[in-house]
């Protein structure tokens, strides 16, 4: 099984970089192209929100970012060591709405919101949160034969 | 990819043109803009988002408060938007009742309702 | 300090990984396009040799490459848990015209060719052995006042 | 990117012509191509690596593989290539001693040094 482990400091800017890495390899493992737009989205709003709450109450701890892929699929993981995390809200749109006006000023937005667009986005999406972590675990199937492009184009 | 933010005024509308990526490495530049041109005084808002090539939940956030803050001052917020991928997070996010979303900037520009 | 650490089972592929990562830090870190370059071809230099190195002699074990940047510069390390490295070859060419033909045919290169490309390639590298071990640093200075680049152009 | 890979024949010489990125995840892709050209008894290569975005050292070993395999039947591999960058790793190793380095493929089916 191909691994990939992303250990990331709490910084926005990783999470492009936590992006970056599962698209890689989404893309490697031949996830199709609108599967990993799909991915992409997903990624980053599991890794906003992990980083958000480490910048907030953990600082010094990394964010985890795992990719592993097998025949059966894409497995990955986004793990935080915040507070746990909340029911997914109903009505996103009407939390962020009564929010205070200066909510989200440093920078990171709601976890919450974050974890409803996982939520509604990504048909195998599982939430596994014990007191002060909380483990987000996506799968996508691959196509059956997906695998790495190669181009060869032999003209004797 | 960056983000990119122009403004330009239409009438008394205030069109702010974005591009690239709005995520929570950029939405902080993207919402100062917004509390730069309340601040100013502009209170009706059209955000074109027909450049923008991947949104999250942070962006979300920081459209909503910009939408808080033109609302305290009676303004207005309109989205152009027509890029399925992106309207899909409105969706989901059940944000499509709370702001207008136009084809066009000129259906935006000239919206009273 | 901005701090990204890669884990990656040794596969081929994950070395395309560490070089998105690395260039990725790189260009958020302001490095110009040039020195980018040297980078992507170091990164994979060093990442492609330790991969090698645990595929042959430590498959469980990942590669391990981390990336931090301050105001100095950049630093990226990559470690391997391998026979420690070398020598430098001081004629590389010679080295690789006198293998054995069936050398590298497991898909991997010589890991003394990388580190001579590596040490050919970058001003500022480091290799440190242990029995079983190396890790390969390598700095980058940063242009003054370099960072993440957003654009903003407001016309009134 | 990818690897890409297209033979032609000019005259008693194999045109190899290669693109994008030989690394060690593609690397194995161009040792099979030119095993499979020597075994089918082709010892005169020509490869125009002009379209070639990076190459490592895995890629300068397939090189050095090849040119072993020509030469145990009196042929010969002969490179095309005038980007600097890739130029700059056969330096380091020492390789340009080792291949000719030719211009343009025209000039490299031309030679006969
Ligand atoms: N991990 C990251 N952190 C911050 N910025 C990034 C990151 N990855 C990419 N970027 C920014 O986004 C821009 C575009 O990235 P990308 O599409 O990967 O490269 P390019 O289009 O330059 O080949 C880069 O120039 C860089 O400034
Ligand atoms: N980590 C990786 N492992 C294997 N293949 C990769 C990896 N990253 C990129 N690739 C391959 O290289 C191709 C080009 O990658 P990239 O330049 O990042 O994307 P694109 O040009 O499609 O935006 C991808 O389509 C993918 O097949």
């Amino acid at each position: 099984m191909a691994l990939v482990e992303l250990l990331l400091s709490p910084l926005p800017s990783h999470v492009r970089t936590a992006r970056l890495v599962a698209v890689a390899a989404a893309r490697r493992a031949g996830l199709d192209d609108e599967r990993v737009d799909e991915l992409r989205l997903a990624v980053g709003e599991a890794c906003s929100r992990a980083v958000g709450l480490h910048a907030r109450h953990a600082p010094d701890v990394p964010v985890r970012l795992t990719v592993a892929d097998d025949v059966s699929g894409l497995t990955l993981t986004v793990s935080d060591a915040g507070p746990a995390a909340g029911p997914v809200p109903d009505d996103p749109a009407e939390g962020m709405l009564a929010d205070e006006p200066h909510h989200g000023l440093d920078g990171h937005g709601d976890p919450d919101v974050a974890l409803a667009v996982l939520n509604g986005l990504v048909d195998d999406v599982t939430v596994k949160t014990e007191p002060g972590a909380t483990v987000v675990t996506m799968r996508w199937p691959l196509p059956a034969g997906a695998g790495p492009r190669t181009t060869i184009v032999a003209q004797r | 990819m960056d983000l990119s933010l122009s403004t330009r005024t239409e009438g008394d509308r205030t069109v702010v043109v974005v591009g690239g990526e709005i995520d929570v490495y950029t939405a902080p530049k993207l919402r100062e803009q917004l509390i730069d041109l309340v601040s100013s005084g502009q209170y009706h808002l059209v955000v074109d988002m027909e450049g923008v090539e991947f949104l999250d939940s942070t962006g979300l956030g920081v459209l909503v408060g910009g939408l808080k803050r033109v609302r305290a001052h009676e303004g207005s917020l309109r989205l152009v938007c027509t890029q399925e991928r992106i309207l899909k997070i409105f969706r989901i996010t059940g944000l499509t009742k709370v702001f207008p979303i136009h084809t066009s900037v000129e259906e935006a520009v000239a919206a009273t309702d």
